[in-house]
């Protein structure tokens, strides 16, 4: 008795096979491309024993996330701390799924955990984590009130206040658009708190200044985001600015052409700084930038846990946000954009 | 002979309708457990099994809903929306017990007109529930704004939805209303005359409206207890973590498909089963918690979630066709 | 060996599983040229598998099948129908979401220049083919799902009629045909025997495969249990036969 | 009689395979553009007209995928991995156009693994795609450090590839594309033998086999036929915005099959056509567009947009119905 079915699992297995060989081969080579590029580890014994666990709310595509993992693993290369960041795979909207990595990141124990004030409904996990005697730091989203924090026993927030640079990048931007104006805020996230804490902010700097504005839903997808501007500019010549919770505003590098708008004609400010963003500012389409130097937001926390961990000192706060980054500054870090430094 | 008596006692279990499912999810687990043993310590299980119920029941609900050959795609929104609208209520000043029917009627609603647009008008129930998952998420975002909001109910109720019991909340309310589902369902699809119905009208629609069988009534009931669970289970997972935000149905609407598809699920209706929509839950949502386990970096546990889930399958059919074989033989006698 | 008196097909023990359903059991049949054989048996016997082994469609898991004297082994029913070997399966292989022409011509399309179809030139053959046997359909553009039943059985006649070569299987061509198409199937089957095109007749009626058929084939649970020359069996010792199974 | 002939002449438009998706748009487009005249304005159209093309690449494959009665959702994947691999190569100081030639076999093997996972082990494709879906999206990730990268290609292939050629932008190189593979699809869909074999292949898979049709085969190609589509469509979209990043492909898995089936393609193979998927590819992508325009709120636009899908089916099924029963009646006198 022949049985196919042997026959087309083998053969099935074997196409699997394939993939792996393929995929691996595509990943090993650009992994011994890279391999340059990694920081060295000067004192390794300095960190050595020191367990930590990471856990973001980026989902492995996300590219800020990316740094912040970057600058996460050379700080531990560079103390030689035993080192593991936790993703979701579904990035941040999934909450059940960031809460079940923080509990199994708990269940080992670390020395440090690392997370993000994401929900609120992840405090109970964190001050679980403090009361097992966890060093708990918290980075890039903080607890919302003072009194979470204390609930949460973190020993530090290190990052940026969302709805303060929400309301710095208005205020910066505010040197090139009169007051009273009607401006556009580009909503990348809709519904979620980074987003929606930057926009906060930006409304009440727009509000003081005696501006109107409107809020397109968007996303991450910059075609989207193109055809949303440009439909919204058609549709209200009247726009004197334009504000993005995001990266996405470096579309109108793309768009304004069409439209036949100079660079600087209308101002544009973004959050962050991808290439894009870096080349929109470099070509004067986007006046201006936020960031908030994820890099540090991975690096940061290593060294403090490790000092924390082996020396009980207490945990102090570094804002990394509200840098303003314009023309010069972008001249300046155009390289370290391409590292993959800044971001 | 006993020997031959344990050969057909097990012969017996591998032939089994359920037996291919059982035995992937246990080839997953072994492979975890040896990359990481603490994937079986009871604290690592019981946080799995807080979460999976939740997913559970509504993967229930997809799954008998495929059975029949219709998707909901719109249970990521249903997820979302029912708890937001129960704390809305509540926030009203509406008693809990009276909002969380609210809450599940419009859930019953949302169901009912998935049915009613999809019977009705012949459009593939796969894009008129893509439409109504865009319709009601944006519902839910307006009223919540865009932000989470504190989900309290009263903790009894807290305590029935979703509480530890024993082991550490290994044995927990959620879990306790999946097995309630799971075999009521179980009884239904399997000894109960409604099931033969379902199965027919997702195996030939035509077939089964010839012999008698209101397809379109089967189909508009089972679109609305997919809703009810999918609400249900949402007001669970809000409960849980005491809050209720727009974006809490995450993937849900295709990862309640895949999982169901995974436990054995036709995605052209007419197969499936209420244990292997379970068991398929299990794996999809153990499959990440084993890789982090594992200390897999997360680029490549994306890759290795992709490649699991093809291994899985396969394993799963390959199983399937050899219990069924022996099934089969054991009539052919 | 002459011409004459070799078979066109020699089908040699051939065994088939479907998983562990054992659906043929060693079974042996000769097919001669210019031959009509009526092919018999119980709902189920396994008829229609060692018909869908002979056109390709399955492989044997045991067994050996010659064509002319050649052994051959067809993996798909592509390869049988270079060899001649024509069928007319059961469930009609009709596509219901592509109308008559296009089901008519399927995978043996009328093509131009780059395999580029010729509708007009098609049309026209399957409208002469439809009319031959007497099958009236209103018009060429309805899909397959369209049609009747009858009509759908006379479209895979018609079909199957169209294409033959050596070999001609037709499994219940008559089904759900009226007296009147029925009795030009039977016609048609018997006037192959002037074209020197082999026949195997499956059918379930006794009367129809004792007009038709030179020999008739009897199957049971997977094994042959009869082949008689037609003027050795009576309709009633067939049916006696095929009941009690021996 | 003249009105008679022109009544004649109406019936045969209307009567066309094609007309129920283009008056579907029609109707979708004067609705926006009594909501707001700039909708049709040449810069907007422009706007339209530079990003839809890209997609519409990709939906073709799908499309045609699709009416063979197989999924890719992988398309996200290998419309973001090409780019990444191609501007890899070129960093290492390969030639530009080797490296492109590279990428499109890479993405011709994924296309090939896809297809002959699917047809050897008998795993829905949906579910074998969703798995590879992962699996190179996380190999796009590793490549890429997760890290968008510049991707410059000589300014003559660029210009090829993605360039305004006239009217400011809405004549340009992607939509000469489009137009290019369109009627290359179309002519083998509707006028070939293969174009016979592919509707045969979704529509009955088993009586194309018994007709000769090498099934595996066809499914093969049309996997290869769609995975390098969607690559080329990646490159172009990289070539656009001078990017390439892992998450560009967003979320074009869904969003392609969505397009299909609003242009008439059968989720269950067998029945579409070209012409739909590019409609339906314009459909999805201006919906957005025109509800912008229309200063419609923003979380409201959410839900108009699933009401939308839902509404633009339903017409495009009623005009299908009508034209189909004009055309039947017609050719039965
Ligand atoms: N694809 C298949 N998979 C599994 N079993 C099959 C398959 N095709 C046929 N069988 C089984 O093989 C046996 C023989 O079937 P077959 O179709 O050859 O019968 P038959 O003689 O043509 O009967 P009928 O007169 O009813 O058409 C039956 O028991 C049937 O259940
Ligand atoms: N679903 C359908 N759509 C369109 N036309 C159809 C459909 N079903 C049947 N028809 C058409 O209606 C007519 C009558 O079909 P019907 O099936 O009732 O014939 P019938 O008397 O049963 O014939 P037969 O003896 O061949 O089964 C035929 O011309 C057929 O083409
Ligand atoms: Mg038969
Ligand atoms: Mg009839």
């Amino acid at each position: 008795m022949v049985d196919k079915s042997r026959r087309n699992f083998i053969i099935g297995m074997a196409g699997l096979g394939a993939l792996a060989a393929a995929g691996w081969g595509v990943a090993g080579w650009s992994l011994s491309r890279v391999s340059g590029t990694k920081v060295a580890s000067a004192t390794p014994a300095f960190g050595q024993g020191v367990n930590i666990i990471f856990n973001g709310h980026w989902g492995p595509e996300n590219v800020f996330g990316n740094v912040v993992e970057k600058g996460f693993y050379d700080a531990c290369g560079l103390v030689g701390a035993n080192c593991k960041m936790y993703r979701p795979a579904n990035g941040s909207s999934d909450v059940s799924e960031i809460i079940s990595n923080l509990q199994a990141a708990i269940n080992q124990h670390p020395d440090v955990l690392i997370a993000t004030d994401i929900y609120t409904s992840v405090q109970p996990y964190l001050h679980q984590a403090s009361q097992e005697g966890i060093i708990v730091i918290l980075v890039n989203v903080d607890a919302p009130t003072q009194s979470d924090f204390e609930y949460t026993g973190a020993i530090s927030y290190i990052g940026q206040d969302l709805v303060k640079a929400g309301y710095v990048q208005a205020q910066a931007l505010s040197k090139y658009f009169p007051s009273g104006s009607h401006v556009v805020i580009i909503n990348e996230g809709p519904g979620q708190v980074w987003a929606e804490q930057r926009d906060e902010g930006m409304k009440e700097f727009l509000k003081q200044y005696g501006c109107t504005w409107d809020v397109i839903e968007s996303s991450f997808n910059l075609s989207q985001v193109a055809s949303q501007i440009t439909a919204y500019l058609e549709a209200n010549p009247d726009t004197k600015a334009i504000l993005s919770n995001g990266y996405g505003g470096a579309v109108v590098m793309d768009v304004f052409p069409k439209l036949g708008i100079q660079p600087g004609q209308i101002p544009v400010a973004t959050f962050d700084i991808t290439p894009q963003v870096l080349d929109a500012i470099l070509a004067g389409y986007v006046t201006l930038t936020i960031d908030q130097q994820p890099y540090l937001q991975g690096f940061l926390p290593v060294i403090q846990g490790v000092l924390v961990k082996k020396y009980d000192f207490s945990g102090w706060n570094v804002d990394t946000g509200n840098y303003v980054i314009t023309k010069e500054i972008a001249e300046k870090v155009e390289p370290l954009v391409k590292e993959g430094i800044f971001y | 002979m006993t020997s031959n008596k344990r050969q057909m006692y097990f012969f017996k279990i591998i032939s089994n309708k359920e037996f291919a499912s059982f035995f992937t999810l246990i080839v997953l687990w072994i492979l975890f457990y040896m990359l990481n043993p603490s994937f079986l310590s009871l604290s690592n299980l019981s946080v799995l099994f807080t979460v999976i119920p939740i997913y559970g029941i509504t993967v229930l609900g997809v799954t008998l809903l495929m059975i029949a050959g219709e998707f909901d795609l719109s249970v990521a929104a249903t997820f979302a929306l029912v708890p937001l609208v129960i704390q809305l209520l509540m926030s009203d000043g509406i008693n809990a017990i009276a909002a969380i029917v609210i809450g599940l009627l419009l859930a019953a609603l949302i169901g009912f007109l998935n049915g009613i647009i999809t019977v009705k008008t012949g459009i593939p129930s796969f894009i008129v529930t893509l439409g109504t998952l865009f319709v009601w998420l944006g519902i839910a975002l307006q009223i919540s704004g865009g932000q989470p909001h504190p989900f309290i109910l009263p903790s009894a109720a807290t305590r029935i939805l979703s509480g530890s019991i024993a082991f550490n909340g290994l044995i927990n309310s959620q879990l306790i209303w999946l097995i309630i589902f799971g075999v009521l369902f179980y009884l239904i699809l399997e000894r109960h005359q409604w099931g033969n119905w379902i199965y027919a009208t997702g195996g030939n629609k035509d077939a089964a409206r010839a012999m008698g069988i209101k397809v379109d009534y089967v189909k508009i009931a089972l679109f609305i207890l997919c809703a009810v669970l999918a609400g249900f289970s949402g007001m669970m997972e809000s409960a849980l973590y005491g809050q209720a935000i727009a974006n809490q149905g995450g993937n849900l609407e295709l990862d309640s498909i895949a999982a169901a598809v995974i436990g054995g699920t036709s995605l052209f209706g007419g197969e499936g089963s209420v244990l292997g929509g379970i068991i398929g839950t299990i794996i999809i949502w153990s499959i990440e918690n084993g890789l982090i386990l594992a200390g897999v970096s997360s680029y490549v546990y994306e890759t290795l979630i992709g490649a699991l889930i093809i291994i899985v399958v396969m394993v799963h059919r390959y199983a399937k066709k050899i219990s069924k074989n022996i099934r089969l033989g054991e009539l052919n006698e | 060996m002459s011409e004459k008196t070799q078979p066109v097909v020699k089908m040699v023990n051939i065994h088939k599983w479907f998983g562990n359903l054992y659906a043929l059991r060693g079974v042996d049949l000769e097919i001669n040229r210019g031959e009509v054989i009526g092919l018999v048996g119980d709902n189920g016997a396994g008829k229609s598998t060692l018909m869908k082994i002979l056109a390709g469609y399955h492989k044997p898991d045991k067994g050996e099948i010659y064509v002319e004297g050649k052994k051959v082994e067809f993996n798909s029913p592509h390869e049988a129908r270079e060899m001649g070997i024509e069928m007319m399966y059961q469930d009609l292989s009709l596509i219901n979401t592509m109308n008559i022409v296009r089901n008519f011509f399927l995978g043996r399309e009328i093509t131009g220049r780059f395999g580029f179809l010729k509708f007009n030139k098609m049309k026209e053959e399957v409208k002469k083919a439809i009319e031959d046997i007497g099958l009236k359909i209103p018009n060429l553009e309805l899909r397959a799902d369209e049609l009747s039943g009858g009509q759908r059985q006379g479209l895979a006649f018609a079909r199957s009629y169209y294409f033959k070569k050596k070999v001609l299987i037709l499994d219940e061509p008559t089904n759900n045909l009226s007296v009147k198409e029925t009795n030009k199937v039977l016609s048609f089957i018997r006037s192959l025997k002037e074209l020197n095109i082999s026949v195997i007749f499956v059918t379930h009626n006794l009367f129809h495969v004792h007009e038709a058929a030179d020999r008739i084939v009897v199957i049971s649970r997977g094994r042959k249990i009869g082949d008689f020359p037609k003027s050795q069996i009576s309709v009633t010792e067939l049916a006696s036969l095929i009941t009690h199974g021996s």
